[in-house]
């Protein structure tokens, strides 16, 4: 399936000056521009996300938060991009050098793999395979072996307990993202991401398949925040057992790339669930309104995918900040007693519900796109 | 059947507890702030007057204290941070007299337990609330107290303190 | 242009992104030497023998257990896309199939498994 | 306490019985044992609490000084006594089997003073390295610095403790390893987020579960009883507030109570009052701030800074009345150093309803969360026995079902003049320590607000000689500090410096028990239960 990646530089009309100008260079040109667009928006998102985290935490605990470099603290992540390209790159003994060197390129190569596969706006995705769920799920997997191998290699105990709980825990809630996902594949009948956004354009997935929907998408919210290692499910860095966790030995850029890859990796969670359940970057469309459809388009789609995902983020970002860190019981219990089988009969119920043609696009069958 | 309800009971009133936890901080969110925008606020900081910053010797307009180097905080501070040093000289009347010289006040040692003020016999020293003592070297933190040429009230002056209250005077030697 | 060579592109922005930063760092960054710098950090005290020694295996049955359940999933994805077209008798197969997968979730549960040792 | 006269000596003929203020016993070394066993069953009275192990060097002899108490009644108290005269090599018999909290007390009598304990399992000395030369707490330890150099390398920690054993064949010196050889061993402080301060913890695990702790401790030992010795009374004074800093003021007043008792010196009934608002201002403090810890100990980040918001408006109004936020530096010999400021009542009653406000959201926000009450319900169990045999008073014995609140068993300043609840909870677990502290903020809160009203015009302090000297004797003063029972011994020779000082600090019973508690448990509920028990460091490393 081919993509349309190209069709921003079709509107500006610099395609066409690229084809003929640059003949058989312009498909590499092309490719670079790409690769110079996603390096900008995952640095930029990142930085966003700091900022963003820190003021909303300091909100929520009485506090101000950065206010210090720019208005309001605005250039606070510039200043913490340039400290950390200044800090000093420790080198540890007895580490193993070779996998303690490569664990950050798991970690950022990962998140940037599924970072790619995100529709931001309307044909704003970079890699749009047709088993898109399937690829997300497998690639951000691979983040996982980052963190195990920077537990390892680092000849520290508490990394050690960190990766080995990291271990445990994603493998768990890898199950239920999966899982979830799985549930509107059987509503949607797709995986592609691309295909799942055009049959939300008039019912979102999670209206689409109500109850189970619902679960679905409370079960992707919670697992995939399991996923990212942040708090309450921060058990592999867990501050006040572990003191850093995984990357304690990690200093300078090398911590960096973790701390980089953690607030991609909220993200990118945010973000599939935002496509997968709510429409992704489609405006709000409602049937027969068709003064307001046209309206609603004239806001770019990029700033409905970001919207939404912000709302996501929020949420992330209020639970991690009230609640208290599980423990590795607890965190397991929760999925392999609670989300998992919950899981499997929300599956069935959201069979059942297509079959015997329960879902609102199946009873009001002018809400289909 | 028990087990069952137990473990639907257990999800419903787990999930009520974490969104009474969030409803907490989503209040919190709106709540005014407490940080403290030092040194912005540095007009409006209110250090309360009984704060033990800087111990001083306090100086009138002539230039006179109202120490007699007598030695009495001195030998009361617990870990030797106040050094008075006395000279002897001779006055008009041809007497010997004990005063000071200098009065010196480690500000690195002192673990501002108020004894030297409260035992001082002649009220000449008292702890400011000039809170702001950051040097960069410890030997600055080494101060002398009495001013350059200062001398000894000659008669007391009824000046009412601000603190301490109580009398306490006599409490220590 | 297919999707492949995107996918090889993200891959090696993804990779130059680390490559780079490290590059960056190591030109902008002091290095100084300290004997203590390049001890592990165990609060401060040096460390009792190895930390690579066996571990628990209380991690290693969940692994075992996602196997179980992951291989499952690569079943259910394809299955997942035409269920529409399937219908009654796509449930019925399906059904079945979880329903083993989750007896064996339910024998594991029973004998102990999920709690933590 | 005849009957009590008649069962000693009939146990031990050879007693040296006085009947001083409190009821002492002198008895040679090798029947002690054998008394404090006897007392400890004796069932009408049993007196199973160890108060205070105090190790003495009297000039020629040295000596323990055990003080006996109570469960069923803390204000029973029986002082035992036992000399030794070998000052070479000077051997007393432990009663670790009798009660545990003697454990530390004892290694840490080896290690101040020397005296080694046959039959106590690991003789090493606490707080101090095993290289240390000398024994600071005796009258002629050798304080020159070129015996002790300060070394800068990294010292491996060795595992193997000595002791000495009571067998058949006499006395065995021999040696134990704290560690199996192939225990994962893990270091949890001292430089740890959450030991609260420079403790040592170092802990075999076994996976995520603690095999066995074994504590080490000194990191910040200033010697305080040791400097107290050359200083007078009212400059010791200042060393209270730093030992559990938290209780700054009701350590403070403890010592200051046990010099007034000795000097006989009256205090002023305004300066009751303001001792008693005080203390208990205090105690909310210290609660808080236990409150902030443990939450952040189990991961909730936004409730410590809650918890410290709070405690900021008591901080502000000690910094209003003396000039001190953590080291309060209030109370001295004869009453308090400073009046109340002149909206001091007025800040107060704001507070009250304040804090009760907060206290209903803390239960919103944590009492009642599911993640937190999985971390609390059922981990860190402590039986009333164990809470007693290690002396784990304050909230976290109360906790386990045992009424050891000082201020309603032995009240002192205007405790039996106020209604107040003790809390006692039966449950024993970390919960139930957690909920104590609430609840004991309400119970200050209460006790304020019937205080705050009717503070009588007068005196702040009573004039005091200008050198207080303590008449000769052994003076003991116990009170109700934040974490625990605070307790003061003073041995006076009559000159103007304590010749014995002592402080039982409630912090080391606390964390005497931490092995026991711990073990079996999560290495994550490890740190939620430091949190539960809520102590400080400084107060062990006196």
């Amino acid at each position: 399936m081919l993509l349309e990646f190209s069709q921003p530089l079709e509107y500006t009309g610099l395609a066409n000056w690229f084809d003929t100008t640059l003949g058989s260079w312009s498909l590499p040109v092309k490719l670079i521009l790409v690769a110079v667009a996603l390096l900008a928006a995952y640095a930029i998102i990142a930085m966003i996300l700091i900022y963003v985290e820190r003021k909303i935490t300091a909100f929520f605990q009485a506090r101000i938060g950065p206010n210090r470099v720019g208005k309001y603290g605005i250039l606070q992540s510039v200043a913490d991009v340039i400290k950390i390209l200044l800090k000093e790159i420790i080198h540890i003994n007895n580490v193993d050098k070779f996998l303690f060197f490569a664990a950050p390129f798991f970690m950022v190569v990962a998140s940037m793999l599924t970072f790619g596969a995100i529709p931001f706006g309307k044909a704003l995705q970079a890699v749009d395979f047709n088993i898109g769920v399937l690829y997300v799920t497998a690639v951000s997997s691979l983040g996982i072996i980052g963190v195990l191998l920077a537990g390892w290699s680092s000849n520290n105990k508490y990394s050690m307990i960190g990766a080995m709980r990291s271990g445990a825990q994603f493998v768990s809630y890898e199950l239920s993202a999966g899982f979830a996902l799985m549930t509107i594949v059987v509503l949607t009948g797709t995986m592609s991401f691309s295909e799942m956004i055009a049959k939300q354009e008039f019912c979102w997935n999670i209206f689409n398949g109500h109850i189970s929907s619902i679960i679905a998408f409370v079960i992707y919210l919670i697992s995939g925040h399991a996923e990212t290692n942040r708090g309450p499910f921060d058990l592999p860095e867990a501050e006040s057992e572990l003191t850093a966790g995984y990357h304690t030995e990690y200093s300078g850029l090398q911590f960096g790339f973790f701390y980089l890859a953690e607030y991609l990796n909220m993200f990118i969670i945010a973000s599939i669930a935002t496509t997968v359940f709510l429409g992704g970057w489609m405006p709000i469309q409602i049937h027969g309104f068709d003064g307001f459809n046209q309206v609603m388009w004239y806001i770019p789609s990029y700033a409905w995918f970001f919207g939404k995902t912000g709302v996501l983020i929020f949420l992330s970002l209020w639970v991690r900040w009230s609640f208290p860190r599980l423990r590795i019981d607890q965190l397991l219990n929760l999925e392999w007693k609670y989300l998992l089988p919950i899981n499997l009969v929300n599956i069935l119920v959201m069979v059942i519900l297509v079959i015997a043609g329960l879902t609102l696009t199946d009873l009001f069958p002018i809400l289909a796109s | 059947m028990n087990s069952i309800l137990k473990y639907f009971n257990g999800l419903f009133t787990g999930i009520k507890s974490l969104l009474i936890g969030m409803s907490v901080t989503w209040k919190e969110l709106w709540t005014k702030k407490v940080t403290q925008q030092y040194p912005e606020n540095r007009a409006t900081l209110v250090i309360s007057d009984r704060f033990r910053c800087e111990l001083t010797i306090p100086h009138d307009e002539n230039n006179e204290h109202a120490c007699t180097a007598c030695g009495i905080c001195q030998m009361n501070c617990p870990n030797g941070t106040i050094n008075v040093l006395s000279a002897m000289i001779e006055t008009e009347d041809g007497k010997k007299k004990k005063i000071l010289d200098t009065y010196t006040w480690d500000l690195g040692m002192c673990t501002f337990c108020n004894l030297c003020v409260i035992t001082c016999p002649s009220d000449a020293i008292k702890f400011n609330n000039q809170y702001e003592n950051a040097v960069f070297t410890r030997s600055k933190m080494i101060q002398k107290l009495n001013h350059k040429g200062s001398k000894l009230r000659e008669k007391k002056k009824e000046q009412p303190l601000k603190f301490p209250e109580g009398g306490l005077k006599d409490q220590v030697l | 242009m297919s999707s492949l060579s995107l996918f090889l592109v993200v891959l090696i922005t993804g990779l130059v992104l680390v490559i780079a930063g490290l590059g960056i760092a190591i030109l902008l960054a002091p290095t100084s030497f300290n004997l203590q710098k390049g001890e592990p950090y165990e609060c401060g005290i040096p460390t009792h023998g190895t930390s690579w020694m066996q571990f628990k295996v209380g991690y290693y049955l969940y692994a075992i257990l996602y196997l179980m359940f992951d291989v499952e999933a690569i079943f259910l994805f394809p299955w997942a896309t035409i269920v529409r077209d399937l219908g009654v008798q796509g449930l019925y197969s399906i059904v079945f199939f979880i329903v083993i997968l989750g007896l064996g979730l339910a024998y594991a549960w029973k004998k102990g498994v999920l709690k933590w040792m | 306490m005849e009957n009590i006269k008649k069962l000693i000596l009939n146990v031990v003929p050879g007693a040296v019985i006085e009947n001083k203020k409190i009821f002492t016993v002198t008895v040679e070394p090798n029947k002690l044992h054998l008394l404090a066993k006897t007392l400890r069953d004796y069932a009408a009275i049993p007196f199973d609490f160890l108060v205070k192990l105090i190790g003495m060097d009297s000039g020629g002899k040295l000596g323990v000084i055990y003080m006996l108490s109570s469960s069923t009644d803390v204000s029973k108290e029986i002082v035992l006594k036992t000399w030794t005269e070998d000052r070479e090599n000077p051997l007393l018999y432990s009663v670790t089997d009798l009660f545990e909290t003697a454990h530390f007390n004892e290694r840490e009598i080896y290690a101040l003073l020397g005296i080694r304990f046959i039959n106590n399992p690991d003789m090493r000395r606490f707080f101090l390295n095993a290289d240390w030369v000398g024994f600071p707490l005796r009258k002629d330890y050798d304080a020159n610095p070129e015996l002790n150099p300060l070394s800068l390398d990294s010292k491996e920690i060795v595992d193997i403790a000595p002791r000495i054993m009571e067998t058949e064949n006499g006395l065995v010196e021999e040696t134990v390893n704290i560690f199996e050889a192939d225990d994962y061993i893990i270091n949890i402080g001292p430089q740890h987020p959450s030991t609260h301060g420079v403790m040592h913890f170092r802990t075999a695990l076994d996976g995520e579960i603690v095999k066995k702790i074994d504590v080490h401790s000194g990191y910040i030992h200033r010697g305080i009883e040791k400097l107290s010795e050359n200083l007078t009374y009212p400059q010791i004074l200042h060393f209270t507030d730093r030992l559990d800093y938290l209780s700054a003021n009701i350590n403070r007043h403890g010592l200051c109570m046990c010099v007034e008792k000795a000097a006989e010196i009256e205090v002023p009934e305004r300066a009751q009052y303001i001792r008693t608002i005080m203390d208990e201002l205090n105690r909310i403090d210290s609660h808080l701030l236990a409150w902030s810890a443990m939450t952040n100990d189990l991961g909730a980040t936004t409730a410590f800074i809650y918890g410290m918001r709070e405690r900021e408006i008591i901080l502000q109004m000690f910094d209003k009345i003396c000039g001190g936020r953590l080291i309060i530096n209030h109370n001295v010999i004869g009453g308090v150093m400073f009046d109340i400021y002149y909206d001091f009542q007025k800040d107060v009653k704001a507070l009250i309803p304040y804090m009760r406000e907060k206290l209903v959201e803390y239960d919103r926000f944590f009492s009642h969360n599911v993640i937190a009450l999985g971390r609390m319900i059922g981990i860190g169990m402590m039986s009333k026995e164990d809470a007693i045999s290690y002396a784990v008073t304050g909230p976290a014995g109360r906790a386990s079902g045992w009424s050891c609140d000082l201020r309603k068993h032995q009240p002192y300043s205007l405790y039996d003049k106020v209604e107040f609840k003790e809390i006692i909870r039966n449950e024993g677990d970390a919960y139930a320590r957690y909920l104590n502290r609430l609840d004991e903020i309400e119970e200050s809160l209460h006790i304020i607000e019937q205080l705050i009203d009717n503070i009588p015009e007068g005196e702040i302090c009573t004039k005091t000689k200008a050198i207080i000297k303590l008449p000769e004797g052994e003076y003991f003063q116990r009170i109700e500090a934040t974490k625990g029972e605070f307790g003061v011994y003073i041995e006076s020779r009559g000159e103007k410096t304590p010749y014995r000082l002592k402080f039982r600090s409630p912090s080391m019973a606390l964390v005497s028990a931490m092995p026991l508690i711990c073990k079996g448990e999560k290495i994550s509920d490890f740190i939620g239960i430091g949190g539960s028990m809520d102590y400080v460091i400084p107060d062990i490393d006196r």
